[in-house]
């Protein structure tokens, strides 16, 4: 869903809806689930669909996070060495037993501090932003160790319970983290359709010069993209620490492509320009089915890899005719 | 009824990986009514893990065995298992002490004494001078606990006692740029026994708490064979964790003076004996060792190893 | 005719390249002024400094009778300048009403929140390319545009606020001899205004129909500035390609 | 040394050389090892430098293989996967007791067919570089993985010594692999700047239209810069397991940050049009010996990750300063 | 006058619109042809079907009395076309002299290897920039010249080859008055040496200064097909705006 096709567009809704690639990715999900409940009857059990759903939520918050930096024409490759910083910090903060809603603040903070660090390289300095995040991915991934002296904390003081509760527990029988990822999408969702920053991301990965020249203040939109994905990290950080009940400094390693990858099998263009934050959670569902129904299906699951792969492919594909029909 | 026993482990793109399969479907066809189902990330990733074992108890074994990467988080799931009343045992490695009650046994080596272990073998040849250690992910608890083990032996303190890095105790010191972390590449692990040899002509014993370089055996040789005369005089030590195929000609040549190898196969086959064994409402003891072997230079192409591989 | 907006003095530099050197210009209320010259010879960049995308590197810039420093082009819409930019300057990923509004918003409340007024902003649009006389549909993304209705958005743009002067960077470059007409003609309703109007072309034949005054540069300096009843294309042509020094 | 500066420019031999990347960066790896000298007097002895010469081939070469695809405005983040498939190739052929020529003629088949397999991809079905390595690279490490069945080959039937002795063998006192590195180079370097190829890759990274329209075969010469990337890759798998003296599927994880970050320090513009064959070699020689003079330096190697980042990130800025005065 | 290129019953869609509606055209020998239009005509698509971009949907092109298919610009380059196109097609990446070659690169033998061979590129695009009495260096890069030099360097490659049909692409949308008189002096002279020059064009005094014959496009068809000498600026204007229907 573009934004500029939501309102009075000349378009039918079904029409649009049937052109969106999140319609097509649901689909996609749906056949593939009943294929897989056929072979494996457990697939379609309400306890694995939950898992499926669970599992999907962090690399989810991370796509939708990324999604405004995609659609601004940028990309943040450092995403789970922030990842790894805003767990490191959570860990470090709550170890020392302070209160939870310090550890909290402290890590949204972290988490916006690095992605404001790439922002401003970005934006500032004028870098490319695959450049700069590849930088600050090896920075962030050697800062976690460093920080931490490669210690693993098990032990987060008098936060212990309230934390593990919030990552790991359950609120009217779904986790907490789905609960994040609706969220995370009705905000997004907003906020790319009906607020001012939405609309100049689009313009700014559309034609920067021209936003430029229309005095959108395209250096701050980028640091907020960034900031925003570094924000949505941090949230991703507190809630798989308190799933996990432990942080190390190796965690989030290598989540930068399967983050990407669901972005873009959401219909978000490398290019700049367009996407949709429903499209990055649905991306992650995708990938999290798909590992799911080749585990249940009984799949060796050496061959997951190319599966994926092959889905990935398939998407862009499938982004590919629509924007031509389009 | 066929019983579907699943191991997890912490990933399957891996050395120790195939050994512990075979273990487990060799005991599965053993018993012959059980079914090894064996699964892991392909690549490391400690989330993912988590998230496969808890597919395993939704899905509704008849057994877990466990491989904690996150220990933290894996007593978690350990708990959802024991609720259903699936029975549950950790091999290779362990939840943290306060878990333990979560789990029938741990099955495996014990990490620390691993490290023991290995730094006894080089007190067994110096009595002081400087060490380099080799490891593979910074973040691993095994690996952790062998690193500690061998420089709490090496300084001749006790584990509650624990040091960090090793700056003359007991005699004992780690030059500059040492410990050697490889995140598990091969090659980077074999540019490092080069690199640090190169620059430690003096250096009286290396440890690897793993088996990465001699993965790469013709990048260890070229890197060793220079010092075949200082290993010969036992001038330097060289000590590596692991008995796999491509090290023992290593320490048959004397390239290095031991090997301590894991047994794999035995943590695979011994996990799916302990569940069945519970499955049916047996009891099994709290801590299987599954022990470790020690290949000398004289035993390598011998007998040493033959189980693990 | 009052002044509007005057130049003195005014210098710009790139790196080594001196794009403009000591351009001194007025701008009168209700006039069109034609900005003629070769390609590099600074009109673009003329442009800019007066739309405060650049910063002049010496010489003071006097609007209204008050000499500013513009921080930018929303700083200088602030002042009621307006500018139409020779690459046209729109987000082809957008739609024209988003376009016609980029940087500048309708904003509804929704309870406590501000947001984007969609239905507002494509309702002024579609009244402004009636009044354009274009067939522009507001809700259309733009890529899918000819360059004649490309142009039109663009245009658009400067018939938001009540602006005082607005700068046109070579408007009829690529479009077609009817479009020309239309944009033309359109020039002449924004005069009617009272708007001063700076039209840049190479079009001969456009600025002597429209304008009321001639400025020429060459190599970044002003040679001419005469009103079009006293001059002729020969003469410009001439003081463009610099057979006659200046007039 | 952009190719069109060449020959016949208007600017000075002296002036091109000064504002050349390549130029910079062997001042940093100088001054770089003048410091750790200091320091460290064991930084510059024949041993330690050969070893980060050697150490810097594997990478190096690959970079060599990156730099058209990145002239060309591509990426390829599948190289470590197909440094991956080619090891493994290398060890079944070598494993099933073939001789050494029909293992080094399979691997490099097989090199090139993951490259052409990537262009055509990209060429015909005209998908963004970036999704579609991200495809491959996740099915390659798959492949691989079924491909072994996840065993490690160490064992190479008769060609066992002739393939030690080509990868880890020495010639005239220097490592074999060194030889390709530089043959690689000059043979690239040639390419670049005198062939036809070369050219064209040029254009189509300048304006990928224009090239068309200009008749140039853009579709084939793209799909040619894959494929010399996965032969090059190939080339590095050969020496490689030669060196090691065993294959495991493992092989080459995460290389392809390292090998895209080489070919970017050396001068290459990740937006196409810019690039150069010593650069990808000298960028690669940089963050191999930022590594060791860590090392030796007794930095805390949980550091080292910073620095490397932060070299990264001096050499675009470098190169984005330097572009700006060219 | 002999007929060099004929096309018949010329169609071009793309997926839902034409661009091409059953379009004849005769393209003669030495003639100056003029191609006029409104935005999104199809000169540019008929342009590109000359050319050999497109493949017609149906229709024939006859080449020299010989039905053809060309399958791409090199074919079509092969059989004496060249072409200016609106966009310039320039890498700014290279320098003037390689933008002048690109796709048919002068090359020496080097041992048992062709290499290319810089210098006698750069000394032919010299000559050539001098003979087109620009200033353009080859050894520079594009990215640093005015779009003067740049027009310069797109149509300095159309000398290279002894070519019969020259087709121009509004190769005086965005140069100035200077540079639109070289032009169209350069046309005249390509028309002097027995070329066929087809120039796209929204000016209509350039169009009535150079061109032998006028052709009106309007929504895809041919509506008018003239000789200067018998119609009037007026005329074509009625013509493409569609106030009078055909002529
Ligand atoms: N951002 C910039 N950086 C460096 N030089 C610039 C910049 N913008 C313009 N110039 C230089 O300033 C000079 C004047 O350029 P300008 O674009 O103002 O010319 P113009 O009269 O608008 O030409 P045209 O008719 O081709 O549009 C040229 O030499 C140009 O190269
Ligand atoms: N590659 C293409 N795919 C789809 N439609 C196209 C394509 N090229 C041109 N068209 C359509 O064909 C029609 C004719 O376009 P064309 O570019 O030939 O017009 P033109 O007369 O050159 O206009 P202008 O004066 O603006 O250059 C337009 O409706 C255009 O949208
Ligand atoms: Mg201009
Ligand atoms: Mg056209």
């Amino acid at each position: 869903m573009e934004i500029d096709l939501l309102k009075g567009s000349s378009r039918t809704l079904l029409n649009r809806v049937l052109l969106a690639q999140e319609t097509w990715i649901a689909l996609a999900i749906l056949v593939l689930g009943l294929v897989v409940s056929m072979i494996a009857p457990k697939f379609a059990t309400s306890g694995n669909l939950l898992n499926i759903f669970q599992n999907a939520c962090f690399i989810g918050i991370m796509a939708i996070g990324m999604t405004p930096v995609i659609i601004s024409g940028g990309i943040d490759i450092s995403v789970g060495s922030i990842l790894g910083m805003c767990g490191v910090t959570l860990g470090i903060v709550l170890n020392a037993d302070m209160p939870l809603v310090v550890g909290i603040a402290a890590t949204l903070a972290m988490g916006v501090l690095c992605g404001t660090v790439n922002g401003a390289i970005i934006a500032y300095v004028k870098l490319p932003p695959f450049i700069v995040t590849l930088a600050t991915l090896s920075i962030g991934r050697s800062l976690a160790l460093v920080l931490t002296n490669n210690q693993v904390f098990y032990e987060f003081g008098r936060a212990s319970e309230s934390i593990v509760a919030l990552g790991g527990g359950y609120t009217f029988g779904l986790p907490n983290v789905v609960y994040a990822l609706v969220v995370g999408v009705i905000v997004l969702h907003f906020l790319l359709t009906m607020s001012r920053w939405g609309r100049y991301l689009f313009a700014i990965g559309g034609n920067e010069p021209a936003a430029r020249l229309s005095g959108i203040p395209v250096d701050l939109i980028k640091i907020s993209a960034y900031a925003f994905s570094g924000f949505m990290v941090a949230v991703t950080a507190i809630f798989l620490v308190g799933w996990l009940g432990a942080v190390t400094n190796s965690i989030g390693t290598g989540y930068e492509l399967q983050v990407i990858a669901s972005t873009v099998i959401g219909g978000a263009s490398l290019t700049g320009g367009f996407g949709s934050a429903l499209g990055a959670g649905i991306g992650a569902i995708l990938v999290e089915t798909i590992r799911n129904a080749l585990l249940l299906a009984g799949v060796n699951p050496f061959w997951q890899g190319t599966f994926v792969g092959c889905f990935i492919l398939a998407a862009v594909l499938l982004e590919r005719i629509r924007s031509v029909r389009r | 009824e066929e019983r579907e026993f699943a191991l997890v482990f912490k990933v399957l793109n891996n050395a120790f990986s195939p050994p512990i399969q075979a273990g487990c479907e060799a005991a599965a066809k053993k018993l012959g009514d059980v079914k090894c189902t064996y699964i892991g990330p392909t690549e490391y990733d400690e989330a993912k893990e988590v998230q496969l074992a808890q597919d395993m108890v939704t899905r509704g074994v008849a057994g877990l065995g466990i491989s904690a990467g996150n220990p933290k988080a894996m007593a978690r799931i350990m708990k959802m298992a024991k609720e259903k009343g699936i029975p549950v045992v950790t091999y290779d490695t362990d939840v943290l002490p306060e878990d333990a009650g979560l789990r029938s046994t741990y099955i495996g080596t014990d990490n620390y004494e691993f490290g023991v272990a290995l730094a006894q073998k080089v007190l067994a040849h110096k009595k002081n001078g400087t060490v380099c250690i080799q490891s593979g992910a910074p973040a691993s608890e095994n690996l952790k606990a062998r690193v500690q083990g061998i420089r709490d032996t090496l300084a001749g303190v006790t584990k509650d006692k624990g040091v960090e890095t090793l700056t003359g105790q007991n005699g004992w010191t780690e030059p500059a740029g040492c410990p050697v972390y490889n995140n598990d590449d091969i090659t980077l692990a074999a540019q490092q026994v080069r690199d640090v040899m190169t620059n430690n002509p003096e250096l009286s014993a290396f440890v690897a708490v793993g088996g990465w370089a001699q993965y790469a055996p013709e990048a260890y040789k070229q890197a060793m064979t220079p010092l075949k005369a200082r290993l010969d005089s036992k001038d330097l030590v060289v000590v590596f964790g692991d008995n796999f195929g491509p090290q023992l000609p290593l320490l048959a040549a004397g390239l290095s003076h031991y090997n301590i190898g894991q047994r794999p196969y035995d943590m695979g086959f011994e996990t799916i004996m302990a569940l069945d064994k519970l499955s049916k409402g047996g009891t099994v003891e709290p801590f299987i060792k599954t022990g470790t072997e020690i290949c000398t230079p004289e035993d390598a192409l011998t007998t040493c190893g033959k189980v693990a591989n | 005719m009052p002044v509007l907006a005057r130049l003195e003095h005014i210098v710009k530099d790139f790196g080594a390249v001196r794009a403009l050197d000591n351009v001194s210009l007025d701008i009168n209320e209700g006039e069109v002024l034609g900005l003629m010259g070769d390609n590099g010879a600074g009109k673009s960049t003329l442009v800019k400094t007066i739309a405060g995308n650049f910063q002049p590197t010496s010489g003071t810039y006097v609007l209204e009778g008050k000499p500013v420093q513009l921080s930018g082009p929303a700083d200088a819409r602030r002042h009621g300048i307006e500018v139409v930019y020779q690459d046209l300057a729109i987000c082809d990923n957008l739609t024209a009403s988003a376009n016609v509004f980029l940087g500048r918003e309708i904003m509804k409340s929704l309870g406590p929140l501000k947001v984007l007024d969609h239905k507002s902003m494509n309702q002024r649009s579609a009244e402004i390319f009636r009044e354009l006389k274009s067939e522009t549909r507001p809700a259309d993304l733009v890529v899918r545009m000819s360059g004649g209705q490309r142009q039109a958005v663009a245009i658009a743009r400067t018939r938001l606020a009540k602006s005082k002067i607005v700068l046109m960077d070579e408007p009829t470059a690529a479009i077609s001899v009817r479009q020309v007409a239309e944009v033309l003609a359109l020039i002449r309703r924004m005069k009617d205004q009272g708007l001063s109007v700076i039209l840049i072309s190479h079009r001969m034949p456009d600025v002597f129909e429209v304008c009321d005054r001639v400025v020429v540069m060459r190599r970044g300096r002003k040679v001419a500035d005469k009103r079009i009843a006293q001059s002729s294309p020969e003469e410009v042509t001439g003081l463009i390609t610099g057979a006659i020094q200046t007039a």
